[in-house]
C-alpha cells in the first residue's frame, strides 16, 4: 500500500480523502491556494504545500505546481478528487511520467470516456444502448437539420463537456441559434473547446447511474444505482440510492450494461456509468464519470463499501475483495447538497464569512464538510460546500431523518440552499417518489412557507434590540444583575402554571 | 418601551415593559431570551416552545436566522419613530430603473443598445459568474437610457449595469 | 403514535431522543435545571420547561415538577433515557398515575430487576445461570464467613446498587472490613440503603451484555452482544458490538437465556441483560437493565435498528417489526465515551468551559455529543459529556476509524478522556481483542507517548507570543502590512524548493 | 529574539529573527502561522509538516491542545530572562507538604490524626466527587502536623486539607 499520498483538491472531498488515508495508515499531503490556507484539508493533512493565487487556473489547475509539490513532498500517488483535475487525461500522464500513481483511471480510459462523442461510439459497439443524436462538431445548419430529424425537443451538449457546462434545452427551431451560441461560449470558456453536437432529449426521464469498481486484474463489478434526477440547470441537488423505479431486475441488467461499458474500454478504478431512465423501463447511456463522484456517499451508506478506500487499494494493485454476488444492499441513503446559494433568488451564489455553525449529527447521519466558524466563503470556487447524507431502514425513515437533520444544520452568515432541500423533502412528489429530471420545473418554492416564525423573529429582534441597549447601558453603568428582568418573569409565569 | 419590528414587509409591535412583561399586539407573552455563549447566539423560549437565534446585526436592524430560515427584520423603538414623525420619505428618482450586478462576474455580452425598447424579462446583459452563464433580464419594460458595461469587464456585486426609462 | 412526548434528562442523551421524536413526527418536550437553561437539548427540542436548581435531587430527580410539567405542556408520554428516574418504581409509578405513558417497563418489572438479590432469586428459578453468592443485608461476621465459603476473591455489591456505586472488589479476609464498610458507606449516599451482599469474583471474566427488544404482545427478541470489558471501577470506558468472544453459537445461547430473564419478570421495552462471560464460555446473569443503556448506538449500527424509536413503537403499543430470524448482524462497531476527566491525573473530574470544539464527522462515524462552544461543564452531573461511535467493515477498520475520528475530536478548554482513548486504540491488548473487566489495571497509560510532539508545542508557543506582542504593538501603531514577514520566508522556501 | 519555552520541564530555544527565519536550538525550521478565524486557534505549517493548535493563555505562558494532546507550556525571551537573572528564586517552605483537593468535593471521612506517622500512598481523607468516593493519599512519608478539615465540610477545589512534616 502507498506510504503517502496527494491530494490535489480542496473542499470537502480533499477531507474526505484525507479520513480514508488515515484510516489506512497513508500519510496526506494537502496543497491549497492563498485563500485556502487555513481551510480543513490544509489542517487535517500530514503535510501542506502552497501551489499559488486562488483563481483555480493559477494553483489548482496547474499540474506543473502539483507534480513539483508532490515530488518535493515524496509521495507514491495523487488522488484527485473530482473537478479541476480528475478527468484530465494530461494529468493522469503528468503523474505516470513522473513515476506517481495516479488514484483513477488510465489516461488513455479517461481520454475514451472524455469525448463525449467518442464515448457514444464506443459504447454503441460495445452493444450499450446510447441515446439518439448526432455527430460532435456540428455547424448551426446541420444541427437545425438534425434536430428536425430528431424531433424536438433536442439538447445541445458540448464534446468536452460535463457538469451541466454548455448544455441547453431546445423545444423550437426558433430557440435553436441562439442556444447554440450560448452553448459554444460556455464550452470554450469553460474547455477550451467550442465543438458541440445534439440529442434527442428523453422526457420525462430519470436520471439514474451505476457505479463501478474496477481492479487492474480484470475483475469489474457495479455498486448498484443511484438516482439523480434533482437537478437544477443540470446541477444535481439531491442523490439517493437505491432508485424508485428500479427493482432487483432493473438493476441487474442496468449493472451489466455498465460493467460492459467499464471494460469496452479497459477501465480501472471507481467509476461512474450515467444512463437515463425513460418511464418504460429503457435506459440510454449518457456519459460515464472517470472518478470519484460527488454523491458516491449514498453507495457507500447502503453497500457499506467505503469507495474512497477501495480507490486507493485498487490504484495500489490489490484485487477487489468483493465478487459482484457478494454486495448487498441494506436501506436507504439519501443526500442533500448544501450550497452557498440564495434559494429564493434564484440560487444566486453568494460568499461571506460563516459566523455561526453547528453541524448536524446523531443517527444516520454523516456530514462532509469542509465548514468552520469563521471561514470565507469566497466565489472562487464550486458554491458547494457541504453534503448531507442520511441513512434509514426504509425510505420514508431517511426522508424523515433529513428533515430533521436539515432543521439542524445551521449555517450562519451566508444564504443556503437548506430551506430548498427542507421544502422539496416536504413535498409530496418526492416523498411519493416520482421523479424525472425536470422535476424542479414544477416544483415552486414557497417563500410564505419558508418563513413559519416570522412573529418569533419579530419579537426575538425586539428582545435583542433590548438586551443590546441594556448592554451597552451596563458597561458605561455597571449594574448589580446580569439577568433580565423578563427572564424571572417568565420563571414566575411557569410556576404558577 | 414599544418597539416596531418589521418582517417580510408586515410590522409587529412589541412591547416590553419595565417590570419584564411582555406584550406582542397588545397580547401578553411569556418569553425567556438567554444568550448562548457567543455574541450573535440565543435561544428564546416563547410561551415554552423553544427556538435558537442566530443573529447578525445590520444596518437598521439584524438578519435572524431561526429554524432553518432567514429573516431581515428592522426594529425601531417608539423613541425613535416620534423623532422620525414629520419628516418625509427621500423622493426616489421617478421613472428610473437601475438594473444592477446581482453577483461579482464578467459581462459576457450586452444584449441592448441605447434607445432600445425592451419588455419586461428580456435579457439585457449576460454575466458569468462561478463558470456559468447569468441572464440578467430587465424587471420590467422601458427604454434604455444608458448601459454601462460592456464585454469582457468584471464587475462587482451591485454596480450598475444598464438604466432603464420606464415612464416612456 | 404519541403526539408530544417530555424527556425527563439531559445531556447527550436527551439530543439523542428529541431527534428520534421529530423524526417521527412527535412534537418534544424538554426540562431542564438552572445550568442547563441554555443546553443543547432545550435549544433543540420544540418546548421547555424550568424545573429546578442545579443539583439533580432539585431537579432530574424531583418526580412531582417533571409530573406537573408533563401535564401542563400536555404530554402523552415521557422517556426516561438513562440515570436518573430512568430505573425509578416510583416514578414509572407516578407517570401510570398521571395517566402518561412511561416510556419503558412496568414499575413491576423495574421493580423486580432493581433489587439485584431479588433479582437473582428470579433469575435463578426461571433456570437463568447466576454467579455464586449470599443473600443481602448480611452482616461483616456473615460476610467474613460467605466469603470465605464462595472463596476469595469476592465482590461486595450493594443490593440497591447499579453503575459500580457501593461495589468493592476484595481479595484477602484483611480488606473485607474496610471495603464493607465504604461500601455501605457509599450505598447509603446514592441509594438510601445501605444493605449489601457478596459475590464470588468471576475472574478473569467479559462483560458481555444482550439488548433486549419486548413488546406488550408477548414478543420479545434480542439484539445480539455488546462487549463492555473495558471499565475502570466498574464504569464503563469503551464498547463493542460484536464481541471477539462470542461465536453465533454463544450469541445465540446467550440471547434465549436473554430472552428468558426478560419474560420472568414480564418485561415490556428496551432492555439489557448483563452477563459474565468467562474464558471456558460460561456465562453468569449479573443484572438487568431495565432501560436505555449508554451504549446502545453500537447495537443500532451492526442491526440497523434504531432502538429508541422502537422504544416509541412499543410504548404507544405496536408489535414488534420483526422475528428473532431477521435480525441480522453487520460489520464492527464501538463507542468511546468521551469524558471531563483527566486520564494522567486519576481521572479526576474537572470543570470548565469549552472554549475551541471541533467534532469528527464523515464516513462511519456518529457523535452523540451535547457539547458546544462555550458551554460550561460543570460538577454537578455524570462527566460524560459526549460519545464517539464508529462503524467499520470489520473490527480492524472500526479501530483505525475510531484513531482517526479520535484525533479529529478537538475540545479545547478542558482536560478530556480522549488521549487514554486513543492510547487503548494502539494497545496491542485490545488489538487483539484481548479483553477482560480487569483490562484497565495492566494497562499503563503513557504520558511520554502521549507528548509526541513537544518541541511543535515549543515552536508554536514563541510564535504565538511573538505573533500576539506584534498585534498588540500593531493596535498602538497601525502597520502596512499584516502579514507576518515569517510568512513570506516559508513561501520563498517553498518556492526554491 | 530568542525565546526560551518550557515544555513539560525541557527547555528550548527558538529564535524568531527579525527578517523572519526562525530557528529551533540553532537549526533552521521552515515555519508558517497562520490565525483561523478566532482568536485562540493556528494552524502550523512547520516544515510543511501541518498542525492544528488551540492556545488559551495561562500564567506565564499557553496550555496548548495539539494532535489530540495538551500542553502546558512557559515562554520567556532574552530581555525577561536578563531581567531575571540575578534574582534568586524564593524559598520554598522546607520539610512542609500540603494535601490539597485535587477536585471540589465533601469531605467524607478524615483517616489520620495530628501527630500520626504516615507511609507514602497511606490513605488521608475520603472525599467525595460526582457520587464516588476518592482516596486522598499521601504524597510522601511523614507526620501529620495539621488537619484542616473534618467529615461533612464541603472544599473547593485546591483546598488545604492535611499538611505533613517530611522532615521529622
Amino acid at each position: 500500500m502507498f506510504k503517502k499520498v496527494l491530494i490535489a483538491n480542496r473542499g470537502e472531498i480533499a477531507v474526505r480523502i484525507v479520513r480514508a488515508c488515515q484510516e489506512r495508515g497513508i500519510r496526506t499531503v494537502a496543497v491549497y491556494s492563498e485563500v485556502d490556507r487555513t481551510a480543513l484539508h490544509v489542517r487535517y493533512a500530514d503535510e501542506a504545500y502552497p501551489i499559488g493565487p486562488a483563481p483555480a487556473s493559477e494553483s489548482y489547475l496547474r499540474i506543473d505546481r502539483i507534480i513539483e509539490v508532490a515530488k518535493a513532498a515524496g509521495v507514491d500517488a495523487i488522488h484527485p478528487g473530482y473537478g479541476f483535475l480528475a478527468e484530465n487525461p494530461a494529468f493522469a500522464q503528468a503523474c505516470r511520467d513522473a513515476g506517481i500513481t495516479f488514484i483513477g483511471p488510465s489516461p488513455e480510459a479517461i481520454r475514451a470516456m472524455g469525448d463525449k462523442v467518442q464515448a457514444r461510439k464506443t459504447m454503441m459497439a460495445a452493444g450499450v444502448p446510447v441515446v439518439p443524436g448526432t455527430e460532435e462538431g456540428i455547424d448551426d445548419e446541420e444541427a437545425l437539420a438534425a434536430a428536425e430529424a430528431l424531433g424536438y425537443p433536442v439538447l445541445v451538449k458540448a464534446a468536452a463537456g460535463g457538469g451541466g457546462k454548455g448544455m441547453r434545452t431546445v423545444y423550437t427551431p426558433e430557440e435553436l441559434p441562439r442556444a447554440l451560441q450560448a452553448a459554444r461560449r460556455e464550452a470554450r470558456a469553460a474547455f477550451g473547446d467550442d465543438r458541440i453536437y445534439l440529442e434527442k432529449l428523453i422526457d420525462p426521464a430519470r436520471h439514474v447511474e451505476i457505479q463501478i469498481l474496477a481492479d487492474s486484474h480484470g475483475n469489474v463489478i457495479h455498486l448498484g444505482e443511484r438516482e439523480c434526477s434533482i437537478q437544477r440547470r443540470h446541477q444535481k441537488l439531491i442523490e439517493e440510492a437505491p432508485s424508485t423505479a428500479v427493482d432487483e431486475d432493473l438493476r441487474r441488467r442496468m449493472g451489466e450494461v455498465a460493467v460492459r461499458a467499464a471494460r469496452a474500454v479497459g477501465y480501472t478504478n471507481a467509476g461512474t456509468v450515467e444512463f437515463l431512465l425513460d418511464p418504460e423501463g429503457n435506459f440510454y447511456f449518457l456519459e460515464m464519470n472517470t472518478r470519484l463522484q460527488v454523491e458516491h456517499p449514498v453507495t457507500e451508506m447502503v453497500t457499506g463499501v467505503d469507495i474512497v478506500k477501495e480507490q486507493l487499494a485498487i490504484a495500489a494493485g490489490r484485487r477487489l475483495r468483493w465478487r459482484q454476488e457478494d454486495i448487498r444492499w441494506q436501506g436507504w441513503a439519501i443526500e442533500c447538497r448544501i450550497t452557498a446559494e440564495d434559494p429564493f433568488n434564484n440560487f444566486l451564489p453568494n460568499s461571506g464569512k460563516i459566523t455561526y455553525l453547528q453541524e448536524p449529527t446523531g443517527p444516520g447521519v454523516r456530514v462532509e464538510s469542509s465548514l468552520y466558524e469563521g471561514m470565507e466563503v469566497t466565489l472562487h470556487y464550486d458554491p458547494m460546500i457541504a453534503k448531507l447524507i442520511v441513512w434509514g431502514e426504509t425510505r420514508a425513515e431517511a426522508i424523515l431523518r433529513m428533515r430533521r437533520a436539515l432543521e439542524e444544520y445551521r449555517i450562519g452568515g451566508i444564504k443556503t440552499s437548506i430551506p430548498f432541500h427542507i421544502q422539496v423533502m416536504n413535498s409530496t412528489h418526492f416523498i411519493a417518489g416520482r421523479l424525472h429530471t425536470r422535476f424542479l420545473d414544477n416544483f415552486t418554492l414557497n417563500a410564505a412557507d419558508q418563513a413559519r416564525h416570522p412573529h418569533v423573529a419579530a419579537v426575538a429582534a425586539a428582545l435583542i434590540a433590548r438586551e443590546r441597549e441594556r448592554r451597552a447601558a451596563a458597561r458605561l453603568q455597571p449594574q448589580k444583575s446580569p439577568q433580565s428582568p423578563w427572564r424571572w418573569a417568565a420563571r414566575l409565569e411557569a410556576l404558577r402554571r | 418601551m414599544k418597539y416596531y419590528v418589521t418582517v417580510d414587509g408586515k410590522e409587529y409591535e412589541v412591547d416590553i415593559r419595565d417590570d419584564g412583561r411582555v406584550f406582542l399586539g397588545g397580547e401578553p407573552l411569556d418569553v425567556d431570551l438567554a444568550r448562548v455563549a457567543q455574541e450573535n447566539l440565543y435561544s428564546l423560549l416563547l410561551d415554552h416552545r423553544s427556538f435558537e437565534i442566530a443573529v447578525e446585526e445590520v444596518r437598521g436592524g439584524y438578519r435572524i436566522l431561526l429554524g432553518g430560515e432567514l429573516y431581515e427584520v428592522q426594529v425601531t423603538d417608539e423613541r425613535r419613530r416620534r423623532l422620525m414623525q414629520g419628516r418625509s420619505k427621500p423622493a426616489a428618482p421617478h421613472g428610473e430603473t437601475r438594473v444592477t450586478a446581482p453577483i461579482p462576474g464578467l459581462i459576457v455580452k450586452v444584449e441592448v443598445t441605447v434607445g432600445e425598447e425592451v419588455a419586461a424579462n428580456q435579457p439585457l446583459v449576460i454575466l458569468e459568474a462561478m463558470k456559468m452563464e447569468n441572464e440578467i433580464r430587465a424587471p420590467q419594460r422601458g427604454v434604455v437610457r444608458a448601459v454601462l458595461v460592456e464585454p469582457g469587464q468584471s464587475v462587482d456585486q451591485g454596480a450598475i449595469l444598464v438604466i432603464l426609462d420606464d415612464t416612456v
